[in-house]
């Protein structure tokens, strides 16, 4: 077990976005959060990320209780995340904005970079050679000195996976990995995500497109109005009548 | 595409707004100077004070007067100096009222223009200013309009100051306003440098004179929105007299104010304000019983005169007295630099300056008497107290030499 | 962002022909005016490199920026004037003074985000501005202070004449820009840069952004510092303006004007600022109503300035179109910050 | 105790005005998002239309301070075109160095166009009133009840009509309203003229007891900020409650704390508070 969640909840103002959430994630596991829309998923990512603190209940990871603990330290003690929508900084190539996620692991400090200590050269080289190597794994070898702005669409949810995976994660949280890209591309995500796992990294993702999710995911959980309707294996949720009412019930009403 | 005409649109409405403020302003700027006639050659008198910015009217109040001395000289010739004629040409530099500005103007006065002579009319500028003006490479005569007796003070040798220390009023100013109203003084000075010192002058000079002070209100005249709450405290004390030590218009609401709160006793201007102007925002009765410098057109001396029609002839205004002091300062140096023998020495031009005073005719509005070894110059000035809606009789504020 | 390829050999010797430039210019005897108006103008460019890297590189605009100018004029002033200590001492000693205070002032001011940071940092740098001038037993009040000391000799070398200033200034102008050029190219730089593109995103690397911008807020506020008190030394009287909010609003546009976020933005900006408000002298007023409408033509059209201006033709050429729209701030707007 | 209440009467006159200027800057932060540094500038070109009105065309008071809304409305509306419209989309510290600039054009401009020297608004209602031994200008009286129909009429304007309260809904949620066909382009134009309206308005009040002079924008928006931080930026009460508070603060402290650093306690206030609550008192949204 990597993490778990203990009767998490969070609200916003009077409103409840999560309630009683009990979940785990195994290790090296694939695991999907499916729901409707405004059923609380992306509440449920910012509080595993160290985004939001939750209101009520636990977030712990590898045994450690993560209550209260900064964003960057989630980051530090190896959870990391990809967006939404896709951040990159957008001045400089797709090598820079590589490197910039390694920072998490350099010690560097304002007199190295002022005075290039020895140091301060290694940690450079160090980034630059890890984001290589991360850019050979996400496929994106062969465009890294193209600026970021030119770069489509699919490049650049391969990168966002890429800068969340330089500083080695345990846990990798991706946010809509496939959102606004086509069928032929998805399944190209789909291969980076198996091959994500089979590196030793547990992969937790939201995802709009069910049929992807079927395909990829070892467990799925499924919420609505910010509860757990559902977990299990894909073919369970499949076939579980609360989860085919919660998509048509939304249906209907919209 | 639709977006981009709009910022074009924005675009062309902007430049438009710039070039209408830009057209409907220049008609107003008058050309300063006069070009050099015949065989005289052209010496330039620099200037540095504040054209723009919140003090640029002080600024231009100054420089006129300046500018008509400059045009009188020129008109009647120019100066003669070793048998050479010579014109002037103004040459003023905009400082915003920094320091730094000021120094920068004056280096570019004294290296472009070659100016013997610079003018400031700020204190700030003046301290910057005496920094280089003794350098053996581009010496120049520093002339401040100040009446902030600190310029005088460093001992700088080649600094002028063309206007009275302000110590010689409180004195007189006491003796009036005890006499006609009581020994109870409240002060509200001005944040600036020259009004707490200012405060600090009249605080003494009312004591000394046997009077007590009832409370001191510093008063930031150019940020204050509200003077009600300053009026309600002072008077909250119950003076006789009250101090005031910001501009003129300032001043006039304050005064204002305190005679709607009921105040019914006297006040003291400072010299910073003129009472012409404290006039224009307050009736002449509410005036009653205050105490400051004489407006320069209520002398009736013929110096005084041919001034004012001059001024009012070349600028369609009545002049106040800000308006004429780099005027009588400008006579002095001209005149100085006849005597000495040179255009260009301004050591040899402050000797020389001291030694046409003094000038009592009426080619200068106020007698000019001496100037000290600290490089002051000594003028007779006049005060006055408004009663019965009227400028009284002038009283003599010269300083003791 | 810069890093090794061709296009660096030619800005090289671009870069050098500058500096030979900078060292020669009092050898052409310019005469002291210009002399002074290029110190002065270097002594902003310091102040400007401070809120470049944090309005620029951290995209943090801070308002506070004369107030520390100020402090750190005043520091060096009361150093020099009152304990004696020898310049030497006091622009060090006043940078680092000016450094502390800034980093009391990003403990809390950080706190709060976009608007309501620059609004505060806004009356930061107002009540800098009103203790100067309230608290006359050490300032001076609104007198100022006047007669500071000119720079102690260094051994053989004194600073007397204008042209010995002149260098003095330029070199802690090299030292800044030296500095400024070694941070923005590490990888701390780069931390900068990715919290002000998305300080979530910053934060999902690992990278504790409360800290970094405390760090570039007292780097920022270290050379801003130092430009205040190499100007109490040169100038040799400071009254309260120097800390007044107008000047920071000076120096955002002589940032904007030169380009942020770049390391020849503030000097180029400072530069062509200065120069063009002692050549539009003649204009007085009507100069200020141009910077009105230039600052806001700059935020639309020119959002990295003149040096972004020149990157942006120098890139024409097909292969680096792109780099050049990458330029474009307007596009890293996906974050939640400033 | 007459000490007391005249400058409760004093505080009172000034944060009428504080709060009118803070109403507007408030309304058009709310709707959006831009921190309108040249709001105190548009109340400054406000004072001097009504003083042209009253001392060049002889117009008649009242007259002189609508023409000088409808004008400032205008001229409020021009700059959300020009200057705010087209960086809707920039980052925000772009449209504050924007709001710089034009408030830098304006005061310029106003300074070529009409010097930099004081005038002062010709006074109209110079009657003194007494009551327990505190005296006040019928102007003040008309000052502190005008700014009170003023809130009264913009409340009631914002909750009962369609047009204000479309203003409102924009306000709470800038992207959802333009999906429920208000257009927000309107509004936005419709809340600089209302708020530049109020700014004009002010300085027509305040004119007659105050002076009119080219800074005179600087030190009211510099006040004006501090209370709609104080207040929550965007929100009305607020802004309306911290007006006053400030105007009291202002006359009350100068009486019994220091005169000397009064406006520091200002400024210090807001430090404070922000230091405890980074997103202001009254802040709207989390």
């Amino acid at each position: 077990m990597i993490l778990e969640t203990k009767a998490l909840g969070r609200d916003f103002g009077g409103l409840t976005a999560l309630n009683d959430i009990n979940f785990a994630i195994d290790d090296q596991e694939i695991v999907a959060i499916i729901g409707p829309n405004g059923a609380g998923k992306s509440t449920f990512f910012n509080v595993i990320s160290g985004f939001y603190p939750p209101s009520r209940g636990t977030v712990s990871f590898r045994n450690q209780n993560m209550t209260g603990t900064p964003t960057h330290i989630f980051a530090r003690l190896g959870i990391a995340r990809t967006f939404q929508t896709t951040h990159l900084f957008y001045n400089g190539s797709v090598l820079d904005n590589l490197i910039v996620g390694y920072r998490q692991k350099t010690k560097m400090g304002l007199f190295d970079a002022i005075l290039r200590t020895p140091r301060a050269r290694r940690e450079e080289a160090d980034s630059r050679e890890k984001a290589q190597e991360v850019l050979n794994f996400i496929g994106l070898a062969g465009i890294s000195t193209e600026p970021v702005a030119n770069i489509s669409q699919e490049s650049a949810k391969r990168l966002a996976i890429g800068l969340a995976l330089i500083s080695e994660p345990r846990l990798l949280l991706l946010d809509e990995p496939a959102a606004g890209i086509n069928h032929n591309e998805t399944k190209g995500l789909v291969e980076l995500i198996r091959k994500i796992r089979s590196h030793g990294t547990t992969v937790c993702l939201i995802e709009h497109k069910v049929q992807m999710v079927m395909g990829l995911a070892d467990r799925i959980m499924v919420l609505n109005y910010g509860s757990k309707i559902a977990e299990g294996s894909p073919t369970d949720i499949g076939s579980n009548q609360k989860v085919i009412e919660a998509y048509l019930g939304r249906a209907h009403h919209a | 595409m639709l977006r981009k005409s709009k910022r074009y649109v924005s675009l062309l409405i902007m430049v438009f707004l710039v070039v209408t403020v830009f057209v409907s302003g220049c008609g107003q700027s008058a050309a300063t100077g006069q070009g050099s006639s015949g065989t005289a050659k052209v010496v330039n008198i620099g200037w540095t004070g504040p054209l723009s910015g919140g003090a640029a009217q002080f600024g231009k109040d100054t420089l006129d007067g300046l500018n008509m001395a400059v045009d009188e000289i020129n008109s009647a010739g120019g100066i003669t100096v070793n048998g050479q004629k010579y014109t002037f040409k103004v040459v003023a530099l905009d400082d915003q009222y920094k320091p730094d500005m000021s120094a920068t103007n004056g280096r570019r006065l004294a290296t472009q223009d070659k100016a013997p002579v610079i003018f400031v009319n700020h204190a700030g500028g003046t301290y910057a200013l005496q920094q280089f003006n003794t350098d053996s490479s581009n010496p120049f005569l520093l002339a401040v309009h100040s009446s902030d007796p600190g310029v005088a003070a460093h001992g700088n040798k080649l600094t002028f100051v063309g206007a009275d220390p302000f110590t010689a009023q409180p004195d007189p100013y006491s003796k009036q306003a005890m006499q006609k109203f009581g020994k109870k003084l409240a002060l509200i000075p001005a944040v600036t440098p020259y009004g707490q010192d200012w405060g600090k002058a009249m605080t003494s000079a009312w004591t000394n004179n046997g009077g007590t002070v009832t409370g001191t209100f510093p008063m930031d005249y150019n940020t204050e929105t509200d003077y009600a709450s300053y009026v309600t405290k002072a008077l909250s004390t119950n003076p006789d007299v009250i101090f005031l030590g910001g501009p003129s218009q300032p001043d006039g609401l304050v005064i204002k104010e305190a005679r709607q709160q009921g105040f019914k006793g006297g006040f003291i201007l400072c010299d910073q304000a003129s009472m012409e102007d404290v006039a224009k925002v307050v009736s002449m009765t509410d005036l009653n019983g205050t105490i400051g410098f004489m407006p320069l057109s209520q002398l009736s001396s013929p110096g005084v005169k041919k001034f004012v029609a001059a001024f009012e002839a070349k600028y369609n205004r009545v002049p106040t007295f800000h308006n004429s002091g780099m005027y009588y300062d400008m006579k002095v140096i001209a005149k100085g630099m006849e005597k000495a023998g040179s255009v260009t020495d301004p050591a040899k031009i402050l000797t020389g300056m001291k030694q046409v005073l003094p000038i009592t005719d009426d080619s200068v509005p106020y007698q000019l008497n001496s100037i000290n070894d600290k490089g002051q110059m000594i003028i007779g000035l006049y005060g006055t107290m408004i009663s019965n809606g009227k400028y009284g009789q002038p009283f003599s504020i010269t300083p003791q030499q | 962002m810069l890093s090794k390829n061709q296009k660096f050999k030619w800005s090289w010797l671009f870069y050098l022909a500058v500096l030979i430039l900078a060292f020669i210019f009092p050898a052409l005897n310019p005469g002291s005016y210009y002399i002074q108006v290029v110190s002065l103008a270097f002594i902003y460019a310091i102040a400007v490199y401070g809120l470049n890297l944090i309005e620029g590189y951290m995209g943090q605009l801070s308002l506070a920026q004369a107030g520390l100018f100020g402090f750190g004029a005043y520091a060096a002033a009361l150093l020099t004037m009152k304990l004696q200590l020898s310049f030497w001492l006091a622009v060090p000693l006043a940078s680092v003074l000016t450094a502390v205070v800034a980093f009391f002032i990003g403990l809390i001011s950080f706190r709060t985000r976009g608007h309501y940071f620059v609004i505060f940092t806004l009356c930061i740098g107002v009540i800098i501005n009103l203790v100067i001038q309230k608290w006359d037993a050490v300032t001076g009040g609104m007198n100022g202070l006047i007669g500071i000391p000119k720079p102690t000799p260094l051994g053989p070398i004194s600073f007397d004449s204008l042209k010995a200033q002149y260098y003095l200034i330029l070199v802690f102008l090299l030292l800044t820009v030296f500095v400024m050029y070694r941070l923005v190219n590490s990888l701390i730089g780069r931390t900068f840069v990715s919290i002000r593109n998305s300080e979530e995103l910053a934060a999902a690397l690992g990278i504790n952004v409360m800290k970094n911008k405390i760090l570039a807020f007292c780097v920022a506020a270290f050379f801003t510092g130092m430009a205040g008190s190499l100007y109490a030394a040169f100038i040799r009287f400071i009254g309260p303006d120097i800390s007044s909010p107008t000047l920071t609003f000076e120096f955002l546009l002589y940032l904007l004007a030169g380009g942020q976020a770049s390391i020849a933005g503030p000097i180029v900006g400072t530069l062509l600022m200065s120069g063009l408000t002692e050549s539009l002298q003649f204009l007085r007023d009507y100069r200020l109503l141009l910077f009105g409408p230039l600052l806001i033509l700059i935020v639309k059209f020119l959002p990295m300035g003149i040096v972004g201006l020149i990157h942006k033709l120098a890139s024409r050429s097909p292969f680096r179109r792109s780099a050049a729209k990458s330029l474009n701030p307007s596009k890293t707007v996906k974050g939640e910050g400033l | 105790m007459s000490l007391f209440i005249q400058q409760i009467v004093n505080g009172l006159t000034l944060g009428s005005i504080y709060c009118l200027v803070a109403l507007g800057l408030t309304l058009i932060y709310g709707i959006m998002e831009v921190p309108n540094f040249a709001h105190g500038h548009l109340y400054m070109v406000g004072a001097y239309v009504t003083f042209f009105g009253m001392t060049l065309y002889g117009l008649n008071y009242w007259v002189s301070a609508l023409v000088a809304g409808i004008i400032i409305a205008i001229l409020g509306v021009i700059t959300e075109r020009v200057v705010f419209n087209p960086l809707r989309h920039a980052p925000s510290s772009n449209r504050f160095i924007a709001a710089l600039g034009a408030m830098m054009f304006l005061e310029a401009a106003a300074r070529l166009l009409w010097g930099a020297d004081f005038r002062s608004i010709p006074p109209v209602y110079d009657k003194v009133l007494s009551f327990a031994g505190v005296r006040v200008t019928e102007q003040r009286v008309i000052v502190i009840v005008a700014a009170i129909l003023l809130i009264i009429a913009l409340n009631l304007f914002l909750k009962r009509t369609i047009i204000g309260s479309s203003i409102e809904a924009v306000a709470q949620n800038p992207d959802g309203s333009s999906l429920v066909g208000i257009n927000v382009n309107v509004v936005g134009m419709l809340t600089f003229a209302i708020a530049s309206f109020l700014a004009a308005v002010a300085a027509a009040l305040a004119g007659p007891i105050f002076l009119v002079f080219p800074t005179m924008g600087e030190l009211i928006i510099m006040k004006a900020f501090v209370i709609i931080v104080i207040g929550g930026m965007g929100s009305i009460p607020g802004a309306i409650v911290g007006g006053y508070i400030l105007g009291l603060t202002e006359s009350l402290g100068a009486t019994y704390i220091s005169m000397d650093y009064k406006d520091v306690i200002a400024f210090l206030v807001l430090v404070i508070i922000l230091t405890i609550k980074p997103t202001g008192l009254f802040a709207k949204g989390v």
